[in-house]
């Protein structure tokens, strides 16, 4: 594919104004939605995922729980209008399989399931928009909306896109430059500092493969200071209600802690 | 981040995020919410640190119920198996309510009868509210509930409303009557049910207990103004649970006058402004 | 049917026990991959891959179709992929499973969407007539590792393959009187899948059986050519890796493509001398 | 010993006529019965001619009465243990079928645990039961869990085969090595050793052996042992 546009200019700056390592602005968003457990609407840029969280709780389809830890459904809805051409894909789309799978076996091992046997946590992903960056936005959307839902996580998990321009690498790639560039998505556990998911779909030399991929671990980093912020945002404000609505109410605490030492003599 | 004493100071809440170091595993043991990894406790969920003695744990804020016995809920009958109700409560898995562990029409001590598992639908069945207390656990971390007791068993003449369960603290009665004629059972595990009061005699029943009355799926004749009362009291519910703010019966009633003295509609607590007022004053007023 | 139970807790204890020790159940290295053995077929374009007890046959066909007016220089390749409950009792026939869905998109991504083939080249006259390719891969039995046996096999298939050389006289085309020619290809991909385990002490294994795919904590693909280019990595997701394991693992499979170009050379080489190729 | 294919007429005639597996009776309207093969394989008959049966190979078990056979636990439903042993259904083992169970006591399986178990009921409208002892005497004869070690999964002909003491294989490996085997008429073996190399040559061997796989001779076997690190 040919285009008019340069990606990466002789000033060093990209099509939308970035500089090569510059991440496009992330907006977190974790206001509950309806009856979730928990959710959050990501937003990289122009591309924005919601993720709603649901469970742990009852296991649907009984066949398929599992005596010794929590069963996990990933669910990828992408909507007909969030791409710029207007394209509705159905439920077995190949792709959108895909993405649910990788979502899936990216969660699995940092939940910790074997806490909620016999259980089964929903993973609702819907795409509201696309411009590149799709599946780091449904993980990190996903990281986030399972840790408003109080689920227990070895580590928030943090993705971000890369790709190569010559012998340049970029992050966090738009629709424009994902087009025209081999592009790498990582996913990194930040503690560890280990990654969970890598995925290469274009031809890309090994020798600059490593290069874009350490880039990218790097960028999980500031990902995640995004992400815990976020989240700790949220917590706090959530305590600070709580903390509001019982200042008043310190009779009923006193009483209870009356109620608490009753029981502990026995 | 290493932690001393003085990190736990009065007043002062520790927040934490899912994979924050916390303290080292050598001078404390990990607890709820928390797993070690590399002589690091770490935190697996957000929210506060709590910390016993020695005990490290975190409280999620929002999360799943959590039962412990003794605790009062609210349910939702979700499925009849043989001999036990499958009950929603809002926890990790479905509650089970035996048949063995409600009371019957014809005597709270009658047996077991192998007609009563052939009727169990017309005692409880799919869809039904009830209050229980949890009773036990099974072996696989199942919550058993229990309805023997005459202020448990089926509810009916109002509605149900979900707040997170953090919300309900343990309070020394989760029945409550508000003057304005509304009975409230505040379920530990976030559901509450808002009803028609029903008068002492009536909810105690006679000495023997009315298994009519208590299995019924019929409603009470509820007056226009009940209607409204329990609208109200339902909306105000739901606008402290937005805001996150813990339920008491004294933050109810404060609430509910603050209400009535705006002279709104009932409707109109929904909006975002007058609830935003509701939740000021109520904080102010306490 | 109900899907075969789990291995058992021995069976799994042994596996780690002796990975531990770098032993693998079938004798091999940990970094060592079942010889494949390619049979090629009566006709050009068709070929049985085995990686020990895994086997697939692909299968090429070209036919002349008018090209989509978005793309008239570009001659057409489709991918059909066929896993049935005939390779295990693994796979379902109604509804694709996660497996399914990786292998499928994985052969999509590494044999097509590499641009191992030179699409234009198909172009016959434009848009008027172009070649279509239709690449069958059918997977006849499942021990472990289906996805590289798979990959090899179709990458192989289409360089057995053999397109009749044909003229255009007006609005007619037909087969004349020359040789046919091979695809113009781009490049040669092989995949490589890399099974590693819960715990971290054990290495990756190349090449997984059976039974150690069904232990692992996850796996990892790397599909590259001969000449050091990588053309799709794929992690998605299970048990989470250094940066410098990642690195080192694509490191493994730059070595390992370049001893199976060889052996894929010389295979088609040794079929091409054996085969009298009739000029009609 | 003549190979017979299905539906071949087999002259098998007695007055206490006993048919094992891969043969049925058949009768007609008018009286007369004949007895037809219902599988591949070479037909065997006792000395005396009163018992008939077919000799074959496969891989899927079919359970029948008292036969030793290995299983993973997959379940527990109440008191009892639903145990995989590779047939059509899952087999039930009942709780108190160990030695010295009681309702207090019962063995503490795990889901997935190997067991050793025979077959005490084999019926094709039922599922098949299980027990770990021996129902007269209550001891248990070998039966049980099998801790530590591996299974080979292999066919049912290799199973006769390693249990027929005149067999080359085990004793030849035995006298390189110490090991342990259980072998269960439903296509498992389980083996163990004191080093996991040794545990991985007796099972290639098995599979090197098998007369559905390699099908080797103790002379190639020998050879291949030598290629072995043991």
């Amino acid at each position: 594919m040919s285009s008019r546009i340069e990606i990466l200019n002789d000033g060093g700056y990209r099509s939308d104004g970035r500089r090569q390592y510059e991440l496009r602005s992330i907006d977190i968003d974790m206001s509950p939605q309806g009856t979730a457990d928990g959710c959050a609407v990501v937003s990289h840029g122009l591309t924005q995922v919601q993720v709603c969280v649901f469970g742990p709780r009852e296991a649907r389809k009984r066949a398929e729980t599992l005596h010794d830890r929590a069963v996990l459904n990933v669910e990828v809805g992408v909507l007909p209008f969030s791409a710029g051409e207007r394209r509705r894909r159905g439920r077995a789309d190949r792709r959108i399989l895909e993405l649910a799978a990788s979502i899936k076996s990216t969660f699995e091992p940092v939940i910790q399931t074997s806490l909620y046997p016999r259980s089964q946590i929903d993973i609702f992903v819907s795409v509201l928009a696309q411009d590149g960056g799709l599946l780091q936005a449904c993980i990190n959307a996903t990281s986030v909306a399972l840790a408003s839902a109080g689920i227990a996580l070895g580590d928030l998990v943090c993705a971000v896109s890369g790709g190569v321009h010559g012998t340049f690498p970029l992050l966090d790639l738009s629709a424009l430059e994902e087009g025209d560039l081999p592009n790498v998505t990582v996913a990194i556990t930040p503690r560890s500092g280990k990654v969970t998911l890598v995925t290469l779909e274009t031809r890309l030399h090994v020798d600059r493969f490593g290069e874009v991929f350490a880039r990218a671990c790097e960028a999980g980093r500031v990902i995640h200071t995004e992400m815990r912020r976020a989240v700790r945002a949220r917590t706090s404000k959530l305590v600070d209600a709580m903390g509001a609505g019982t200042k008043g109410t310190g009779e009923e605490d006193v009483e209870r802690d009356v109620l608490m030492s009753e029981i502990n003599d026995f | 981040m290493v932690l001393d004493d003085e990190d736990f100071a009065e007043g002062t809440q520790k927040l934490t995020c899912p994979g924050e170091p916390i303290t080292s595993s050598h001078a404390f043991m990990r607890g709820h919410g928390t797993y070690v990894d590399n002589e690091e406790v770490i935190a697996s969920v957000a929210g506060t640190i709590e910390r016993v003695n020695k005990l490290i744990s975190v409280r999620a804020i929002r999360a799943r119920y959590s039962p412990e016995v003794g605790d009062l809920v609210v349910g939702r009958i979700t499925e009849v198996q043989p001999r036990r109700w499958k009950v929603d409560a809002n926890s990790r898995q479905d509650a089970v309510l035996m048949l063995s562990s409600v009371n019957l029409p014809g005597g709270v001590q009658r047996r077991k009868l192998e007609s009563d598992e052939l009727q169990m639908r017309t005692f409880f069945e799919e869809g039904d509210l009830l209050v229980a207390e949890v009773q036990a656990f099974f072996a696989d971390g199942v919550m058993s509930l229990h309805t023997r007791s005459l202020r448990y068993g089926k509810l009916r003449n109002g509605q149900l409303i979900t707040v997170p369960p953090a919300l309900i603290r343990r309070l020394k009665s989760h029945f409550i009557t508000l003057p304005c004629g509304v009975d409230l059972i505040l379920g530990l595990n976030g559901y509450i049910w808002v009803s028609k009061h029903l008068k002492q005699n009536e909810q105690e029943g006679e000495d023997a207990f009315d298994a009519e009355a208590v299995y019924s799926n019929r409603n009470d004749d509820i007056d226009d103004a009940t209607r409204a009362a329990i609208s109200r009291v339902s909306n105000i519910i739901r606008i402290l649970g937005a805001h996150f703010v813990p339920l008491t019966d004294t933050l109810l009633l404060d609430a509910y006058e603050w209400a009535v003295e705006q002279e709104g509609g009932v409707k109109d607590l929904l909006n975002s402004d007058i609830g935003d007022a509701l939740v000021s004053a109520v904080a102010a007023r306490s | 049917m109900p899907r075969p139970p789990s291995p058992s807790i021995p069976e799994k204890e042994f596996l780690y026990g002796s990975l531990k020790q770098s032993l693998r159940l079938d004798g091999r290295n940990p970094l060592e991959m079942r010889t494949p053995t390619l049979t090629f077929g009566p006709d050009l374009g068709w070929v049985e891959c085995a990686m020990g007890k895994t086997r697939v046959i692909a299968q090429v066909e070209g036919k002349m179709v008018k090209p989509p007016p978005e793309r008239p220089l570009e001659g057409l390749i489709t991918i059909h992929s066929e896993l049935s409950p005939m390779a295990s009792s693994e796979y379902e026939s109604i509804r694709p499973s996660e497996e399914e869905v990786t292998i499928t998109r994985m052969l999509d991504k590494v044999l097509r969407r590499s641009d191992v083939v030179d699409k234009e080249s198909l172009c016959v006259l434009s848009g008027q007539r172009v070649w279509h390719l239709r690449l069958t891969i059918h997977c006849l039995a499942d021990a472990g590792n289906m996805l590289d046996c798979a990959c090899l096999a179709g990458v192989v298939a289409l360089k057995h393959f053999r397109r009749p050389e044909v003229e255009v006289v007006g609005e007619e085309h037909d087969p004349s009187e020359r040789a046919p020619l091979p695809l113009s290809m781009h490049h040669t991909p092989f995949c490589f899948t890399f099974a590693y385990f819960p715990d971290p002490t054990i290495l990756p294994v190349l090449d997984p059986s059976h039974l150690e795919q069904r232990l692992s904590a996850g796996l990892m693909s790397v599909a590259l050519n001969a000449q050091r280019e990588l053309c799709v990595v794929q992690k998605a997701g299970g048990m989470p890796l250094d940066q410098q394991e990642v690195l080192r693992i694509v490191d493994v499979a730059v070595g390992k493509a370049k001893e199976l170009d060889k052996l894929v050379e010389t295979r088609l080489k040794e079929d091409w001398a054996g085969r009298t190729v009739e000029v009609r | 010993m003549t190979l017979v294919l299905p539906g071949e007429q087999v002259p098998a005639q007695h007055v206490n006529l006993k048919l094992g597996p891969g043969l049925l009776q058949l009768s007609s309207a008018n009286g007369d019965s004949a007895i037809v093969a219902t599988r591949a394989g070479d037909l065997n008959h006792s000395a005396n001619r009163s018992k008939w049966w077919i000799e074959s190979n496969s891989r899927r078990y079919v359970p029948a009465p008292q036969e030793s056979v290995i299983g993973m636990v997959i379940a527990r439903s109440g008191d009892n243990w639903r145990v995989d042993i590779g047939s059509a259904h899952m087999a039930t083992l009942d709780g108190l079928a160990f030695e010295g169970a009681t309702r207090r006591n019962r063995p503490n399986l795990k889901v997935g645990s190997l067991l050793y178990a025979r077959v005490s009921l084999a019926h094709k409208d039922m599922e098949p039961e299980l027990e770990c002892f021996d129902a007269q005497t209550h001891k248990a004869e070998g039966f049980g869990e099998l801790k530590g070690g591996f299974v080979v999964h292999c066919s049912l002909k290799m199973c006769r085969l390693l249990l027929d003491p005149k067999f080359f294989l085990l004793p030849l490996l035995g006298a390189r090595f110490p090991l342990e085997t259980a072998t269960g008429l439903n296509g498992r073996v389980w083996i163990n050793a004191k080093e996991a190399r040794h545990i991985i040559a007796v099972s290639r061997c098995i599979e090197a052996v098998d007369p559905d796989g390699g099908s080797m001779d103790e002379a190639g076997i020998k050879k291949f042992l030598g290629t072995l690190d043991i």
